[in-house]
């Protein structure tokens, strides 16, 4: 889906995302979706495309929008994929809509001099996004669905490693399902390479404010905090987010419940 | 001509009569990405804990029609950093603090209200009373009259002279007026209606839970029935007392309808999470909506829905 | 293949989970002009009062964002009518029926039990708690583990032995739970849950509440995750016991949410308002949904989210 | 607003309205609005046309819709206008959108000989609804306006005295606010002759099933009863609904709070 957003087309860098509201007003849907921002472009005064997933609650309400319609969004939000200043090797790897976030910042480190190598996946072909694009500009494009009807049969991460290795490459960006940020992690960890993951799932306000999407992530200090992905995130170092944790609090985290705090009631508010 | 919207929590004066709920505007950081939050009437903190808190797990939060379930938990930063750091970041901006506190026992609730009240800023105490008592097997002190009292009394004594205690109350207890009075009688300058009341929701395709602590509050225009009645129903019991309402509002008609139920100021919550904006433009549409009806204060406002009605032929 | 959607409350058996709620399918014959009712697992009958009820002025009802709010105040025809005209009609139909029944003591209710229960065709009796107690100034039995099981203690000695008697509860309490205890152990042999909540809502334009009556009980899926937190406590606590649970329900996928939670009926209250076709197209729905998810009989769903979970990692 | 819908079309009778949802699926607004039938017609296996006020909660969506979008409507629903069989004066009065309601009857009172009279008015000028219509079709077509500006200045019961009286009017049929039902059901009663109501907002069910519609009414046997104007109505017999106790239980109603029934708690369900 495409709109007319100057303020945000002029603003964004890849890895934000927009904060999408669905069902227009006094719509009983009241949390907001962050979704990948795919493309910005300059035409008329500066639009933002980007990609919502057919299974998205509200997708209906959204695919019925019509040109000219106007539509509610906030962004750019969170923190950005860093690029590196000087001329390296990445590889990208994006599953389902998560691709989607990745062609704007391979644009980027193109643009810098970098090689780009793309690794695309989906459950199947026609769930697989931008890889005529990827082809276009990747060094490479590798392409794996997991029915095999497009590239090799498999995930992108079973493919991921030969990537790496072929490509020789220096860092590992990726987009998509947790579980499949949580492989790319591990497989950068085991090419000793860093990993910039951007995790995809952020309902709530995108703006910091709700406290939905936190994350168990290791700070600077070694010191794990619950971070807000959508202020903090959606990109972080892969070897810093604890994916073994996500959905829990770990034992170890600042104000974790221990000795110290609270206890935890059967119904707090 | 634009009406005047100062409006009073006790003896203190606010510019406005729109604040953020306790837990929904963050640390006031957040928002001021968008505006600047001294416009707000008060910035109300996310309830204060004595130590920091990681929260609950993930997932936190859960949709429900015109609702949000949540189990956030309060995860916060604890009474020390809140102190160092985001109180003076506040008051630096120009922004009034509603400081909402959270405690397991008396003495928890004791030791937040003497620190954070030893030096000035904090310019309304608002005690959160649906917090688990550790002293009551995890039974919410607003559940009960006198639970939420010994709260209050101790709270009072504790805190400053000089700011105002409110005791903020949940709606899922069968008279919430006895629980108004029993707080108000205990010393508590004013009341906060209303919290979310505890709701829980399925993900009917992986038949569990949605939330991972699997209870959480509901909140948002679903329950502004509910704000609307104890609001009222408070109003109708204790005239005299300022009540901060809250729960659904979404727009200055929202606002209007608890300030027209008894409210002398209205907090927004869930709103800010579907609009970044939400506030500076409740303001604005509240402001429009006492213009047009030929409102000239929104004091006149306060309770307008109770007095007595000339039955019209319809 | 179709699952076998038959149920039971206690030793009645009904033919599908889907019932329509107390005060939202009229007598029956309202319905009957868009399906035939004994196609319902049963009809559930507005709350039936020894005397004729005239109700509550208009307006009565108010819609909320996805609820609606009715002052209602149980019009009906009275005991009398209703048995010697809306329950022989039911009973013609070969319809089941629930027969909800609210007094203002104690005395009324053993009076309608045995009055009702007198002759056979009554399925199930359901004890209508959130009923103003004349005795207690205007508050409801369901406010008070004691005062509600005085009253199902004296229906289950009047009623016919063969007849159970369920108590339909109220959400409104701190401890839903300890008023499902007590209504069991007073011999109820099942519990409906939930009544709807009180709530209110203002008229802006007027500035007057919308509903002559004031305040009003909230229905509609606003309330649906109070009924999922309810009907999963007392399921929790008291597995054993049938719960029919309502509230919100609007689709097949709300009913199957309320029997993952743990119920074993799914009630249709405020849906019928929005479409008079909505108990068939829910338990069409249903039955999809549970084919779909392979599962073959309804009552294998029954409390199904409460299985302990397997962590898995996401 | 035209729709297709050959089983309302068939059946319908005047008088008789429709009960349409608005918002779609997982609408927040829970309330059908019973709206008055202006026309069917055979086109297309028979269509609905029915009027809505531009401020009736939900106007917007049902504005929004396109050719071709379904709109659920649940039809014909109500107790039509009685028509006598042998040809008679009949006045037909209007107000607002109430006036929609008129032009089938007028049709089929035609049908059996009868003269009908209009009177229609509106607070302006834009909200007369069917003006030409009713010049078209009526003996004589009388409008009034409360700014004047069009026809007479003034309510359509400031009228209506006189178009009984030049038309020698035998009956009065009705349709529009409350409060003009009431004073054309009084001058009804001045002429001696009767009158036949139809009340126009009617929001809940339409199908007699959530009692929000209730109208004190006096029945046959002389008891006043609260009956549902969307099953026993929405026509009355103007002298039998007690318009000054609307919005009450009169004391004398059946089952009204006396001696007998229970005490009205502060809140009951
Ligand atoms: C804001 C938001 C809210 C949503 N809420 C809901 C909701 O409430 N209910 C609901 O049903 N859906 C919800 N969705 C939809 C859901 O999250 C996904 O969008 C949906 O699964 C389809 O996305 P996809 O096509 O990218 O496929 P995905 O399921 O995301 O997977 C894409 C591909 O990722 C790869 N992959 C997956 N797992 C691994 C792994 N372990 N290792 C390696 N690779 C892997 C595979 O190649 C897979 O085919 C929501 C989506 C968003 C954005
Ligand atoms: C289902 C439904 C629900 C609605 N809910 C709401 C709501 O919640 N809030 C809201 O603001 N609006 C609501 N409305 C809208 C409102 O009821 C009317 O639709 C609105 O007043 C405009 O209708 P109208 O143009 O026919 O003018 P009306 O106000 O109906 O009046 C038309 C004309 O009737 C005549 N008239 C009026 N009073 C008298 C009298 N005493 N004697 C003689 N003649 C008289 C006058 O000529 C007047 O100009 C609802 C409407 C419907 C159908
Ligand atoms: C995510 C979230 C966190 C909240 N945290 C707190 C809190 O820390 N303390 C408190 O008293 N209330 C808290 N609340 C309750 C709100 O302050 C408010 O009372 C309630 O949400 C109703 O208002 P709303 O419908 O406008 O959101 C929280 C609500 C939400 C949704
Ligand atoms: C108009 C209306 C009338 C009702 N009348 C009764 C009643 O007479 N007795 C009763 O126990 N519950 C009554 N209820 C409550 C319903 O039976 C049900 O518990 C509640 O509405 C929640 O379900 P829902 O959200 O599906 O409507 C009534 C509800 C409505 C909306
Ligand atoms: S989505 Fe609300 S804090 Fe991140
Ligand atoms: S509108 Fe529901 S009973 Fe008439």
């Amino acid at each position: 889906m495409t709109v007319v957003a100057p303020a945000i087309a002029e603003r964004f860098r890849p890895g934000q995302f927009v904060a999408i509201s669905v069902g227009g007003t006094g719509s009983p849907m009241l949390m907001r979706r962050g979704l990948p921002i795919h493309d910005v472009k300059p035409d008329y005064g500066g639009t933002v495309e980007f990609v919502f997933p057919a299974d998205l609650p509200g997708a209906g309400w959204l695919a019925e929008r019509r040109v000219r319609d106007s539509l509610d969004l906030v962004g750019p939000l969170g923190r950005p994929f860093p690029v590196p200043r000087d001329p390296v090797h990445c590889v990208l790897v994006g599953s389902g809509y998560g691709s989607a976030g990745l062609f704007m910042l391979a644009d980027r480190l193109q643009q810098r001099g970098s090689r780009v190598d793309f690794v695309l996946g989906a459950t199947s072909a026609d769930r697989v996004f931008g890889a005529l694009r990827a082809r276009r500009m990747g060094q490479t494009a590798t392409l794996a669905t997991e029915d095999g009807s497009l590239g090799v049969r498999g995930r992108v991460t079973d493919v991921l490693p030969q990537v790496i290795e072929d490509a020789r490459g220096d860092v590992v960006y990726a987009c998509g399902p947790m579980a499949m940020l949580r492989t790319v992690a591990a497989v950068a960890t085991e090419f000793a390479i860093p990993s910039q993951v951007a995790v995809r799932e952020i309902v709530g306000c995108g703006t910091g404010v709700c406290m939905s999407c936190v994350l168990p992530v290791i700070g600077e200090d070694g010191i794990t905090r619950m971070v807000r992905s959508c202020v903090e995130g959606p990109v972080f170092r892969g070897e810093r987010l604890r994916f073994d944790d996500v959905g829990t609090i770990p034992f170890d985290a600042l104000g974790a419940p221990g000795a110290r705090g609270p206890v935890e009631g059967f119904r707090e508010r | 001509m634009s009406a005047d919207m100062r409006t009073r929590l006790s003896h203190v004066e606010l510019p406005n009569p729109i604040l953020t709920a306790a837990g929904c505007g963050g640390s006031g950081r957040e928002l001021s990405v968008f505006y600047d939050v001294s416009r707000l009437g008060a910035l109300t903190t996310p309830s204060i804990t004595l130590a920091p808190r990681a929260g609950r797990p993930t997932p936190r939060t859960a949709e429900t029609p015109s609702g949000v379930l949540n189990a956030v938990g309060a995860q916060g930063p604890g009474v020390d950093a809140f102190l160092t750091s985001d109180l003076p970041w506040l008051l630096q901006q120009g922004a009034r603090a509603v400081v909402s506190i959270a405690g397991g026992s008396v003495a928890e609730f004791v030791e937040l209200a003497k620190r954070l009240t030893e030096q000035p800023g904090v310019s309304v105490l608002e005690v959160n009373l649906s917090w688990p008592s550790m002293e009551d097997r995890g039974r919410p002190f607003a559940a009960d009259a006198s639970a939420s009292a010994e709260v209050i009394t101790a709270v009072r004594a504790a805190a400053r002279f000089d700011v105002p205690v409110f005791a903020k109350l949940a709606p899922d207890v069968p008279d919430v007026v006895a629980i108004a009075r029993a707080c108000v009688a205990a010393g508590a300058e004013g009341l906060s209606l209303i919290n979310t009341v505890p709701g829980m929701a399925i993900d009917v395709d992986a038949a569990r839970p949605a939330l991972a602590a699997v209870t959480g509050g509901l909140s948002g225009p679903a329950v502004r029935p509910l704000a609307v009645r104890c609001v009222w129903q408070v109003h109708a019991a204790l005239p005299g007392v300022p009540i901060v309402g809250m729960g659904g509002v979404m727009t200055g008609r929202d606002a209007l309808e608890l300030i027209l139920a008894g409210a002398c100021a209205v907090a927004v919550g869930t709103a800010n999470f579907q609009d970044p904006f939400a506030c500076p433009r409740i303001l604005r549409e509240l402001e429009e909506a006492l213009t047009a009806r030929g409102i000239e204060r929104a004091a006149e406002a306060i309770g307008l829905a109770h007095r007595p009605s000339e039955r019209q032929p319809r």
